[in-house]
C-alpha cells in the first residue's frame, strides 16, 4: 500500500522480472537456434538453414502466404476501415452490434466453424475457384476481431465524432474531413491492425490444413514430420520474421509520421 | 489593440425553432435576437435545449420547423461547411496529428477560405498571439495544457473570420481557476474582435459573467431573456430566480402587491403569486445582518468567501437562512453570535407554496 | 453528421444488421443441423446424433478436454487472479512489463511455439508425464492473454486503489480486504476470464493434434475424416454447448450475485 | 440536532515530517496542530506535499522522518485499519458491490468496529439520515450521483465515529453547483458531529469558505497558517497573496514601511521589500471606482457576479486592473464608461520587481 515499500521493492522486481523474461523468451529460442544448427551426424553446420532454400513447395507455400497476408490486409484496408469509420460517425447506435458482430470469430472454435461449414468451401473450391481467394475470405473473418479492436481503440481514444464536426464547421467538405482529418488520426490503429491481421494470416495452421491449402505453416509442419532440423530452422526464420514485423515495422511507420509532422509544422 | 483582428459582426435571428427527439421536445419554438457584436449567453439545466440550439445555428443539426437568418440571409438549410461560423467545443477538438499553429491555419487551407500560403501563416501566428500561445506554434496538442488546447480552439475558431462564434460549454472541462482565467479572456477577446457570439453553458457563474445578455432555457423555451443585473434582480419565474444564483425561501402572507416577511412589507415582482401564502424567493446579499441583544437568530456557521462573507443563520422562529455580507462587516458575526436578521426592502420574487 | 439522419437511417440499418447477423449466424448452423439428420442412404433421422454416444474414443477425448478445462481455470483462479490483483495493487509499476508478458502468447504463432519447443514437450512427456497437465500447462499460456485481458478490464473499471485504501482505513485487515473488498468487486471479470478460458480450451486443435493428445477437438477432425455426418452433428453439439457457456453461464452468475447482494442489502 | 450522532474530538499534532520521492522532497518538516474539533484545511497547488501530510495521517503513507500524534497517543507507525480515522477519498471509493446502507455498515462489521447487527443498521440508518439520503439506502453506487456517492462516503467515513476525519479533495470531480452545495453540508455535517478534521485541496475558494483555519503549502512546507480571513488580508508572502483570492500587480516606490500607488501612500505588510521599486499586490475589491469627468481610466468589460461586479479597467497610466465593486454601484460602470480608479487605504504586500 505505502509508496515506500514499493520504491524499495520495486527495483528488485524489476529486474527479477526482466530476467524472467529474458529466460521466458531467449531459452526456447537459444534452444532452437542450437537444434537447427545441428544435423543427425551430430555436427554443426548450416545445412538446415541452407536447406531452407532447396525446398521448392516451401517456397511455393511461403509465396502463398504472403499474398494471403496482402489480399486480408487490402481487405482490412477497403471494407473494415471504411465500415468502422462510417458506424462511428454517423450510427454510433450500431457500434454495439457491429461490435459483437465482429467477435463473433472469437467465439467460434476454428475447427467447429470449418468442419461446420466445410462442405459450402468444398462446393465452393470445385465450382467456383480453387484460388487462395477463398482462404483469404475465411481468414478475414477471423482477423476481424483483432483488426476491430484496434481501429475501434484508435477511433475511441480521440472524439473522432467532434473532430470531423470541428472540420465541417471550419468549412472542409466531406471528402476532405476524411482524408485530412479522420483517417490522418487514426493511421496507427489502421497500421496496427494491418500487422497482426499479417501475423495472424503467417500463423495460421488449422484452417488451411483442413482445408487443404498448402501455406507456409502445413509446409513447415510437413517438414517437420520428415526432417526436424528443416523444420526448426524455418520455425524460428518465421518466428524472427513475425518478431520483424510486430516490432520494427510499426516503430518505422511512427517514426517516419512524425518526421512528416515535423515538416509540416 | 490592433484593428486587424477585428472581424466581421452579423445580426441573428432564430425565429420558431422546433426539433423533437423521440417524444422529447429539445426545442418548443424557441426565437432570440442576437444583435451584430453581442455576445447572448444561453443558460439552462441539461436537456433544456440549449445545445440542440446552438448547434441548429451551426448547421449541425437539422430542425423540424423554424427560421434561421443570419444578416438577413436565410441559412436555415446551409450546409455546416458552407455558414462561415466558428466554433469551440466542450474539449478535445483539436487535431492531434496537426500543432497548434497547424490547426490554427486549417480552416485557411479548405476552399471555403483559401488563403495564400504567406498569408495564412501570418494570420494564423497572429492569431495564436491573440490567444497569448505564440511561443506553442509547434506544440502538439498533447503536449498543451487544457486551457491551452481551448485557447488554439478558440484561435482556429476565429481564423476563419467567421460571422458567428459558437462556444458550446468551453470552460466546463477546465480545473476552477483556470477556467475564471479562460472566461475573462474569452470575454476581452471577443470585444476585441466583435464578432456575434452564442456562447452555451450549465454554470449561472459563467453566463452572468460572460454576456451582454443571458438567456434562461427550460424545456425548449426561452423563459427569459435580459442583461445579467435584471435576471439576477427582477427574476421572471421562479424558475429563473432559484437557477440563477442562491435564493433563501421565507414564508409569508401576500396582498396587494406585498408580501410580509421578517416583520417588513416587501413589494413583490411581476409574476409573483397576488394573494395568499407564499414563499418569497430572497438573495443572501438581500439580508442585513447585525450583532445586537435583540436578537432574532443564531450564526451557525460563517463561510469565508474573500471580499464578503456567507453566513449560515438558525433563526428563533425555525429554519435556517443564508446572509451575505462585506467581510469588513463580518467581524464580530462568527459561529455562535446572536444576531438580528433583517432586510434590505429590495422586491421579491414570491412562489406559491407547495 | 445529424441526428436526425441518424433517427430516420436507424431503423431501417438496425432491421438490415439483425437479419445480417442472423442469416450470419443460423445459416450454417441450419445447414448443420439439416446434414447431420441425414444419412448416406438420404433418410432424415437422429442417427448421427445418436451416434455420437456410441463413440467411447469421443466420450474419452471429450472427458479429457473437460479435465483440462478444469485444470486451466483452476490456474487462472489460484495464479493469474491473485499476480494481478498483487500487481495492481502493490507494484502499478508493473503493470506494463506485466502486460507485455501476458500478451507474448498472441504474438507468437501456435504452430512455431508447438514446433519449435516440442522437442521440451516430448522429452517431458516420455521421462516425466503423459497426463494432460504437461498440455493444461501449455494452455494456461495460451489463455494468459484473453484471462489477463478481463481480468485487467475488471480492475481498471474500478479505482481498487482507492477500495482497497477505503476499506483499509475503515479498518479492515489486509485479509478482510481482499476477500470482502477487492475479489467481489472484480468477481465478474473473474468470471468471464474462466469462461474464455474454458471456451479456448475446448475450442483448441492445433497443439493437441500435433502433440498427440486425444482431445474432443481432435477426435471431432478424427470422425470427420470417416464419417461427416456424425462429424458435423459433434460440431453442432459443441457449438451449443460453447453458446450456453459464453451466454448462458455469465447470465446465471450476474442473477445470482443481484439476488445476494439484495438479500444483503 | 440529536446529540447522539456526535462523535470524539482529538487534537493532532504532525511534528517535522519529511518524506522524499527520488529527489522530490514531497514533505519537508510539516509542522501542523490542529485542535479538537477543529477544521484546518491544507491549501496548495498540485505536488506541494498536501495529499501526501494527509495520506501519511491516515497511515497510507509512510515517511523518512517525523511523528504524528493523536490525542497524546504516538500513532506514527500504527497500520492505517489501526488508526480509527475516517477518510473520504476524492471520488469513486464506493464498494460498487455493496448498496448506500452496507457502505456505511462496512466499518461496524469488522473487527476494529464491530458492532452487533441491529446496531449496526440503525447506526447506518442515522448516518445516511445526517447526510440527507435516508430514502437510498438499498440503492447502488452506480445508481447515485456524484454528489450522493460523496455524501455516502462521508456517512461511511463517520460511521466507524472516527478521532480524526480526512477529507482528500472531496469536491473536486463534481460540477459548480453541487460542489458549492456539498461543501456547505460538510461543514454543517462536522460543526454537528464535532470531529476533528483535516481538509486538502487545491481550490483556495473551498479552504477559505469551510474553513477555520487554512495552511497554505509550497513546495513541502508550510508558508502560512491562519484563519481564512487573516490569510485572505494579511498574507505572510507573495506566494500565499497570489494564491489566495486575485491581486493586481501595481508598481510603485516602497520606503519607511509605505508604498506609493495611484497617488497614495499605502502601508506594507510585514514581509514586504523594505525599500526601491515594488509590487504591490491590490485585491480587486480595495480598489474604489467612481464615475466621474476627472477619469484616470476607462472600463474595458463589466463581469456581473450577483452581489457584485467585477471591472476590467484600462488606466490611461498604462496597464490593466480588476476591480470588483458592489453591484449596487455599478449600473453606471458600463463598458466604456469614464472613471475613476482609487484604492481604500488598506495595508497591502508588496514584493520585489523580477
Amino acid at each position: 500500500m505505502s509508496v515506500q515499500n514499493q520504491s524499495l521493492g520495486i527495483k528488485t522486481w524489476r529486474r527479477a522480472i526482466i530476467l524472467f523474461v529474458a529466460i521466458y523468451l531467449l531459452l526456447p529460442i537459444a534452444a532452437m537456434l542450437d537444434f537447427s544448427t545441428k544435423s543427425l551426424s551430430g555436427k554443426r553446420g548450416l545445412s538446415s538453414w541452407r536447406a531452407i532454400f532447396q525446398q521448392p513447395d516451401l517456397i511455393a507455400a511461403v509465396g502463398v502466404s504472403l499474398e494471403l497476408a496482402a489480399i486480408v490486409v487490402a481487405l482490412v484496408f477497403f471494407l473494415v476501415v471504411p465500415t468502422v469509420v462510417w458506424v462511428h460517425l454517423k450510427l454510433p447506435k450500431l457500434r454495439r452490434p457491429i461490435e459483437l458482430i465482429c467477435l463473433l470469430p472469437l467465439a467460434i472454435p476454428g475447427i467447429v466453424l470449418v468442419v461446420g461449414v466445410a462442405s459450402i468451401y468444398r462446393w465452393i473450391s470445385i465450382h467456383v475457384t480453387e484460388s487462395p481467394l477463398m482462404l483469404a475470405a475465411v481468414y478475414s473473418m477471423l482477423v476481424l476481431p483483432y483488426t476491430y479492436r484496434s481501429l475501434s481503440a484508435a477511433l475511441n481514444s480521440v472524439d473522432i465524432h467532434t473532430l470531423a464536426e470541428a472540420s465541417r464547421t471550419l468549412g472542409a467538405s466531406t471528402y476532405r474531413m476524411l482524408f485530412g482529418v479522420v483517417f490522418p488520426t487514426i493511421r496507427s490503429g489502421v497500421m496496427s491492425g494491418a500487422v497482426i491481421a499479417i501475423a495472424l494470416v503467417l500463423g495460421e495452421y488449422t484452417i488451411s490444413s483442413i482445408l487443404n491449402f498448402s501455406t507456409m505453416q502445413v509446409e513447415i509442419n510437413l517438414i517437420g514430420q520428415t526432417d526436424g532440423f528443416v523444420a526448426v530452422a524455418i520455425s524460428l526464420a518465421s518466428l524472427i520474421f513475425v518478431f520483424l514485423l510486430l516490432v520494427v515495422i510499426p516503430t518505422t511507420v511512427n517514426h517516419r509520421n512524425e518526421v512528416l509532422e515535423a515538416e509540416h509544422s | 489593440m490592433s484593428t486587424n483582428v477585428r472581424g466581421s459582426s452579423a445580426a441573428v435571428k432564430l425565429i420558431g425553432l422546433e426539433k423533437s427527439f423521440g417524444s422529447v421536445k429539445a426545442l418548443d419554438g424557441l426565437t432570440i435576437e442576437i444583435g451584430p457584436g453581442e455576445l447572448v449567453a444561453l443558460l439552462g439545466p441539461s436537456g433544456c435545449g440549449k445545445t440542440t440550439a446552438l448547434r441548429a445555428l451551426a448547421g449541425l443539426q437539422n430542425l423540424d420547423h423554424g427560421q434561421i437568418f443570419v444578416d438577413e440571409k436565410d441559412v436555415t438549410f446551409l450546409a455546416p461547411n458552407r455558414r462561415n461560423m466558428g466554433m469551440v467545443f466542450q474539449a478535445y477538438s483539436l487535431f492531434p496529428h496537426m500543432s497548434a499553429l497547424a490547426n490554427v491555419e486549417y480552416g485557411l487551407t479548405l476552399k471555403a477560405h483559401k488563403t495564400s500560403s504567406d498569408k495564412r501563416s501570418a494570420r494564423g501566428k497572429e492569431l495564436l498571439d491573440l490567444v497569448g500561445l505564440s511561443t506553442h506554434a509547434k506544440h502538439y496538442p498533447h503536449q498543451l495544457s487544457g486551457g491551452q488546447q481551448q485557447r488554439v480552439a478558440l484561435a482556429r475558431a476565429l481564423a476563419i473570420s467567421p460571422q458567428v462564434l459558437l462556444l458550446d460549454e468551453p470552460l466546463s472541462a477546465l480545473d476552477a481557476k483556470v477556467r475564471t482565467q479562460l472566461r475573462d479572456e474569452i470575454r476581452r477577446i471577443q470585444l476585441e474582435v466583435g464578432t456575434t457570439t452564442l456562447f452555451v453553458t450549465h454554470d449561472q457563474e459563467e453566463a452572468l459573467g460572460i454576456a451582454d445578455r443571458v438567456g434562461v432555457m427550460r424545456g425548449g423555451i426561452l423563459e427569459q431573456i435580459a442583461v445579467p443585473a435584471e435576471l439576477y434582480d427582477r427574476p421572471a419565474s421562479a424558475f429563473v430566480a432559484e437557477f440563477v444564483g442562491l435564493t433563501n425561501p421565507i414564508r409569508g402572507n401576500v396582498s396587494a402587491g406585498f408580501i410580509e416577511i421578517l416583520g417588513l412589507r416587501v413589494p413583490t415582482l411581476p409574476g409573483s403569486i397576488s394573494s395568499g401564502t407564499g414563499i418569497a424567493l430572497v438573495r443572501p446579499e438581500s439580508l442585513k445582518v447585525e450583532a445586537t441583544t435583540e436578537a432574532n437568530g443564531k450564526v451557525f456557521s460563517a463561510s469565508f468567501l474573500g471580499a464578503s462573507c456567507r453566513l449560515t443563520i438558525d433563526l428563533s422562529a425555525g429554519g435556517r437562512v443564508v446572509a451575505q455580507v462585506p467581510s469588513s462587516d463580518a467581524a464580530s458575526l462568527g459561529a455562535g453570535a446572536s444576531v438580528k436578521v433583517a432586510f434590505r426592502s429590495t422586491p421579491v420574487f414570491v412562489k406559491a407554496e407547495q
